[in-house]
């Protein structure tokens, strides 16, 4: 559908666009993404986002290492990833271009910083000829733009160092951009009056930014570099309230609101890790909550001083990321062995040691499910997206303090970092999470090992209870007693009630269920975690040309829901899609004997659409 | 109820469980100099937890009619901090052996020391590994043989006063496994301290290194090999009360009493720069006295204290949190 | 077969005996029962013992916590464990009474210290009534004794104080066994001369024992408390020369064999944990190999050390139980990205958390096959018995410094503290273990992830070699430079590559076989670890009474033998028993999609033959 | 080759990888300080090794062309010692972070550092957690504003110069980033020692912490902050080297050099009793001068040397292992 707008414009009304913004860590590429996907939420699209962080701090400017990216996906229809393939690019130098362009869709848009290409930005990002001078942009709709020389043109009378000017270039971009997708500016320039006019009381730097923004706006209006506008039509979306959130954000207020749930003080022990790091940091800062963040000084006091307030009564949280798990694990045998609740969340990131901090992987499951001495079943949740992180984070302290048990909540860093639009929950439909804890009154009948008949959770006896008085440890426990016991019959009891006690939790857990498709189906694609997006995307676009697909996800990694093995059983192929070498399939079929296909990526990127559909095809001839 | 205000017991805090020590060992002192200061301080048995690592000396909490918390080997000090953290009105003891608080368990002593969680950390030290059966540990004095040493340890030992000094611990002690009245009264100090309190004891396993503190701790030579720190009070021992310490340059020297200035004897200063304590601890065992007592007792707001306190003004200002205002924040937008 | 021997006494020739000597822990049961092992080794018998020692170093005298145990099984024939129920119990006290009786054969033999038996004895045994004086020993062939008067008498002459009068008393009980197994009393003689006369100087004691000794063998030969002698004739065992070893010491002479072979030091990195304690201790005392031991300040030291030694050049090995394992996995995974060669000794416990110490269990497997963040494969080899863990261990060093990764070696408490003879190997048929280093020589095609072709593995250029400077770290390493790399498809290659390396040690190692039986039986019996016993002893009384099962034992947990799969696909049932809750039945089912039927037990006690006869039965109908 | 002999020049000591610290930070001028001091040392490339953990500061092995190890956070001092036991031949350094060394890590140091492991551990203290982005670290100041701590951190830090006397460090200094020169000269004495060597550098981390170390380093604070430690020395400072440190009491004060006794201005006496170091140390920053330069260094021989000297002795003693004679022992049997 195409038009013209007031201006004269050409305007192409397309039902979605992708767009990438890519520059040097110090371009601020991050702010812009996310201002483009703030006003593109905020007027009514679909959108998914993928940040893509440099692993150092500041790579020396202008080097690939220090590229920075974000790209963001706006639709007028239901969307699931940030996209395959970037429509648009923007790329603020060289070595961005240079690990950029590979991805762009043939045809698409490339928006270059050309004041940027001088021989040493070439050298830096190892071109030895000018990229603009070959052929490398051929197949390409190449826009140099000399943002450099366009922002201080602009600002030549704001009376601000050359260094300030400099900053204000990303803006320029975004403004091109707006224009190419006719986007209100509103949005960006109260956000910019709000951060440095009103909050760092720097209001020159607010008016710099404004300015340059609306020069980049209008500048594409002017030039008529481009062919034509596009427009993306609203979406259709659930009706609501919403906002944009990352997966982090809502594990940390998904945490807020299961101790006010259950009317219990949050304390997290932590120690910062990335990609989890931003949780401790945003807690840190609702002490009016009453939450209680303490920063430990390794992984292993971090979850200890948890361990410690869950036995004082708090609702006790650690938080880290896959080495960080590692050392834990000795301690999470502790919580199993004394029965306390405690939340574990793991943002992980791409394995093994330190591996790719800054790039996600699914790898921690195994790690999750079976790294520690002895058996000990700890029950997995995981979340599957930015935004459905706060109901999963709801989930797991559910099981954790209605079980006695600790559990691990699994993220990535595709999660943490992602943002999306979340429609925010009716507040009265949250469970009630608050827990029946022995008070004086039970003195006489109190057993320390004693269970409850339906959950076989022990009693939670906090210290200062007068009259309960009794002792726990990482010893053997006899049964009701508690007291250390190393009788043969024991053990093998303790053995089997600890392992009981999470295999219930499957009775209190929706059955296993199909999100698309049917068993009459000749394929299921079965999923966990952040793979959701790119897989309901595939089955979307199959099922719609009529392939028979169906799509399962699954949130609870331990226990399986019930229900699993059965309909497996009813697929010709059962494919797994997974961010590491094939782990869920592995206990899938160490669990039902079903043999699944396992079909992994470990590049530290999530796997595409295409991707996944391509994989599907194959099985179905 | 009559029980609920009468005064408790030592007995009140003894508990079903058999003690499992060897038959000999200090730990027993201990315990029972730890019940008697706890029927003194009048606290009531719930409010108290016990909290301990691994080893022998870790067994502790088993024995006390009190909240208790075995934990795994060297993190009670994390632990213990979680708890004291999570619910300040408890009163939290450590109890901790050479090797689960020096070894395995040396880093969390010296965050929890520095950071100030107001916790009673008493290390029984044996010089020792007890638990597995007789290895050196990093109280083990240069060129033990043990059974992982067979021709002797080439690890120089901790001076655990020193480590707990340069870990800004807020209340620094030492006592004896058998001298229960100077124990109990350490103890009782300790418990009315406000901060993070080390308390080194002396402890005799007579199964794996029996005598250990023999050369200082004797009947016979105690009194010659020991001196009691007491603030305000000149460093005078010895049995006949005629030795004293004073300074040589920047080096302390045993001197006879008689002849002796008495302005050039040293006072014992808790208050004095810290130097002074780490001056007196690092005298050379055996050559010099030995100090025991109080090293240091300082005040300071406590961590627990000082989280709570962030909480209540943080709540103050911006208002009790509230889920709807916390969740419908930022840039919200309507889709109808 | 009866006979009476010369002084008249009746003789019955039997196959075998179990006795099991308990007492408190100061009453020397554990030697007591080493010497009846020594004296039957160099008799000539085969031989299987379980020692089983209380938690507590000294529980306080006379309680049941405080019991200490040491069984023997001896015979004419090749045995495989060290009996179910005991022939004979010899039992110093109540406790030991108490805690013992139940498992003695009906109508077996319990000698009894009636010494012991005062109200104080009877009440730290948590006794009522004297189980002297009631039904207790009703159907058991009970003999009184009065050891402590009888030794007391025996040493009135010897000038020695009361308590170490009272020490003797155990050598009075092992005269009694001696003579009721007609068992010669030099070996034990020459112990105590060698022990106490020479290395101890206190010939007082060893004369006071021997003298204890021979009463106690005099008086059994005099009272006539016994109805008859027995005589347990030499086993035919493979000719050869024979000594008695405990798993641990067989693990360290494995370490330091390999060192020698591998014309490498030898460094242990080790922190001191229940039961693996042994091994660092015995290493300590052959300084004279060169063997570096290193008592780090806490596990994870423990293994950095190493890492650190393994970088360095050495041969390098950490020892731990469970625990440790748990707290090492951090680090073992820097090992894995750095593909450095090192032995981790794993010698499992019960648990989970801090468990039963004492006690035996398999339940680390999972844990060591997947206990750490990221896709990070290991080698795991288990050893199945006390002796064989020398030649697992050799073979661990093996697939360490040829494959250049980290491998876990995995044997039990049971393996660790029980002994059985050992046939010692010939030295020359050790296999060479010697590595290629990369010289100077080789510094213009020297990559620090170039590869070997056939194994994968990467150079070991070790510091010190001129012109070979590289960096090596926990990052993800680009293939072939080895420099720190974050690009997709690198990751990929090399997550893929460390996979490889690890799957084509199947190649290296032998083809999965069966050890009795053929495919054509109905019901594999597969197993892993110190359970060998227990099934070749099943396995064997069924084949004999001619039923159709087969056995199998795994030594190569990762990666499997090739053949595995198309074998077990062959049998009608596949039964794994195992101590702990299923793991390598769930490894089983999730790599071969092949279902078995695990068989658990998690007691802290190995498995008992009638226990896995029965349940083969089960299955054979 | 004539190459082999010709002594090594910095530039020799240059990895061909990219420099990836953020343009300013501090890190940079340590980086070329210490590859002045390699070739001053003589040191062939590959006998060197540097071991670091994790940390902006712990990318630094990428940059030396020697033998390099980018271990695991808060491991290397335990890695390191690994590498130097095995082969006390290599020079090993360590390099560090504050969050590193005294974090995760801080048992591993404070170990290493008391067994005298030879090794020379530079500590970048920036008073942060850096490559995290920015949350207060064990030596960041009470009250400081980080991410982690919205309303000032509670954590009292931890004296690095303290915890290294503690620990038993043979070896202790420090300096600071910029003042190459005397960086230089320390690490030059670093090296030299035989032992376990801690050296804290005060580094500027522009990004997260910029100018942590502005009050005391600055160009125009500098003469007047810092008191340099030279032995035998008096300590006398200030831009016109007019002020002097005195003992009033057990605590050092600052006077005027003019006017002053000179018998009463302190000496710096590296081989005095630990104490003396212990004081200085203490000294509060800002309020009185910071001393740099070295603490201690003591002779004793290191714990690489100790094990190496046991397996000598063992092995002219019991001669040197033998496989057969190994396997070969105790109680054998034959059967035939
Ligand atoms: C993770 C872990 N590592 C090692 C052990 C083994 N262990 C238990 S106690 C102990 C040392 C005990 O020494 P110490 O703390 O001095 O206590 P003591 O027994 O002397 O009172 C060791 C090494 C363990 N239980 N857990
Ligand atoms: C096991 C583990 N926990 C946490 C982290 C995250 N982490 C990396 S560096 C660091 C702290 C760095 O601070 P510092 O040692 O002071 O070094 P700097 O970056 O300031 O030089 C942290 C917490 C990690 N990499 N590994
Ligand atoms: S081994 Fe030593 S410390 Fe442990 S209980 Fe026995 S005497 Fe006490
Ligand atoms: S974050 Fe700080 S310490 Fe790290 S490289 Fe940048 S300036 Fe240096
Ligand atoms: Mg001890
Ligand atoms: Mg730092």
């Amino acid at each position: 559908m195409n038009s013209e707008n007031n201006d004269g414009h050409q305007v192409e009304t397309i039902k979605q666009a992708t767009i990438r913004f890519a520059g040097d860590s110090g371009d601020g590429m991050q702010i812009t993404g996310t201002q483009f996907t703030n006003t593109s939420a905020i007027f009514g699209n679909d959108l998914a986002t993928f940040p893509d962080y440099p692993a150092e701090i500041r790579a020396p400017a202008g080097t690939i290492p220090g590229v920075s990216g974000f790209q963001v996906r706006f639709s007028s229809f239901d969307i699931h990833t940030p996209g395959d393939q970037p429509d648009v690019l923007i790329a603020m130098n060289p070595a961005a271009l240079k690990t950029n362009l590979k991805d762009l869709k043939p045809g698409g848009i490339v928006i270059i910083n050309s004041d940027n290409f001088e021989k040493g930005d070439l050298q830096k990002a190892k071109y030895e000829v000018s990229p603009l001078e070959d052929s490398t942009l051929d197949g390409y709709r190449a826009v140099k733009v000399p943002l450099n020389k366009l922002t201080k043109e602009t600002l030549k009378d704001h009376g601000l160092g050359p260094k300030v000017v400099m900053r204000c270039k990303n803006f320029f971009a975004l403004g091109i951009v707006y224009w190419l997708y006719q986007r209100p500016m509103e949005t960006t320039i109260s956000y910019l009056d709000r951060e440095f006019g009103q909050k760092k009381k720097r209001p020159e730097i607010a008016a710099a930014n404004i300015a340059v923004l609306k020069a980049g706006y209008n500048y594409a209006d002017i030039t008529g570099e481009f062919q034509s506008q596009y427009e993306v039509p609203k979406a259709k979306l659930t009706p609501g309230t919403y906002r944009n959130i990352q997966g982090n954000m809502a594990v940390g207020l998904g945490l807020i609101a299961a101790s006010l749930q259950a009317k219990l003080p949050l304390f997290l022990g932590s120690y910062p890790i990335t990609p989890a790091t931003d949780i401790l940091q945003q807690l840190a800062a609702y002490k009016n909550f009453g939450v209680v963040t303490f920063q430990a000084e390794d992984e292993i006091a971090g979850i200890c001083s948890a361990i410690g307030a869950s036995f004082a009564g708090s609702f006790a949280v650690t938080t880290t990321s896959g080495p960080g798990i590692a050392l834990k694990s000795e301690a999470m045998n502790l919580a199993v062995m004394t029965e306390l609740p405690l939340v574990i969340v793991n943002v992980q990131r791409g394995g093994p040691s330190t591996g790719m901090p800054t790039k996600t992987e699914q790898s921690d499951l195994l790690q999750c499910l079976y790294g520690r001495n002895g058996d000990s079943p700890i029950p997995v949740v995981a979340s599957c997206s930015s935004s459905e992180a706060f109901d999963a984070t709801i989930e797991a302290s559910r099981i954790a303090l209605k079980y006695m048990t600790p559990v691990v909540l699994l993220t990535d860093g595709y999660i943490a970092n992602g943002a999306e639009p979340w429609l925010l929950p009716d507040l009265d439909t949250l469970p009630n999470l608050e827990v029946n804890r022995p008070t004086e009154a039970d003195k006489e009948t109190y057993q320390p090992y004693g269970r409850d008949e339906t959950t076989l959770a022990r009693p939670w006896a906090v210290p200062g209870t007068p009259g309960l008085q009794h002792r726990i440890g990482g010893l053997e426990k006899e049964d009701l007693s508690g007291n250390v016991c190393y009788d043969p019959s024991n053990h093998q009891k303790m053995t089997d009630l600890r392992m009981e006690k999470v295999e219930r939790i499957a009775n209190d857990i929706p059955e296993f269920s199909l999100m698309a498709g049917s068993t009459d189906d000749k394929v299921l694609v079965l999923g966990w975690g952040s793979t959701l997006g790119a897989i309901t995307a595939a089955v979307e676009e199959l099922r719609t040309a009529g392939r028979s697909v169906a799509q399962a996800h699954l949130r609870h990694l331990n226990p399986f829901p019930k229900g699993l093995a059965e309909t497996l059983a009813k697929f010709d192929h059962v494919i797994v899609p997974e961010m590491n070498k094939g782990q869920l399939s592995l206990v899938l079929q160490g669990k039902t004997c079903i043999q699944v296909e396992s079909f992994t990526k470990v590049t530290g990127l999530p796997f595409m659409t295409n991707e996944i559909i391509a994989k599907v095809n194959e099985y179905l001839g | 109820m009559a029980t609920e205000t009468a005064p408790l017991k030592k007995k009140d805090f003894k508990t079903d469980q058999d003690v499992r020590w060897c038959p000999g060992c200090g730990d027993y002192a201990i315990l029972n100099s730890i019940q008697a200061v706890m029927a003194k301080l009048g606290r009531k048995k719930e409010d108290v937890v016990f909290v301990s690592g691994i080893g022998c000396s870790s067994r502790f909490p088993y024995y006390m009619e009190t909240y208790g918390f075995h934990t795994i080997h060297g993190r009670a000090p994390a632990i213990a901090s979680g708890v004291k953290i999570a619910n300040p009105d408890l009163d939290v003891w450590l109890v901790t052996g050479d090797g689960d608080a020096m070894s395995i368990g040396g880093n969390h002593l010296i965050h929890a020391l520095r950071r100030r969680v107001n916790l009673k950390i008493l290390m029984f030290n044996n010089r020792i590994y007890g638990l597995t059966k007789g290895q050196y540990s990093p109280t083990s004095p240069l060129g033990k043989v043990t059974k992982t040493s067979p021709m002797g340890s080439l690890d120089t030992p901790f001076n655990p006063i020193h480590l707990a000094l340069a870990s800004k611990a807020s209340f620094i002690a030492r006592s004896i496994d058998v001298m229960g009245p100077h124990l109990q009264d350490v103890l009782m100090q300790a418990a009315q301290h406000e901060g993070s309190a080390f308390i080194e004891i002396f402890q005799n396993c007579n199964i794996f290194n029996d005598g250990a503190f023999e050369h200082v701790t004797g009947r016979d030579v105690r009194a010659d090999q020991l001196v009691d720190l007491q603030h305000g009070q000149k460093l005078i021992f010895g049995k006949e009360k005629d030795k004293a310490i004073v300074m040589d340059g920047f080096a302390p020297k045993v001197v006879p009493l008689a002849g002796t200035d008495e302005d050039a004897i040293l006072t014992w200063d808790m208050d004095a720069n810290p130097a002074l304590a780490y001056l007196l601890a690092g005298m050379e065992e055996g050559v010099m006295p030995t100090p025991i007592g109080v090293f240091r007792n300082t005040k300071r707001v406590s961590f627990d204290a000082g989280v709570h306190q962030q909480i209540k003004e943080a709540t103050e200002k911006h208002g009790k949190g509230d889920l709807k205002s916390l969740i419908y924040a930022g840039d919200l937008w309507e889709v109808k």
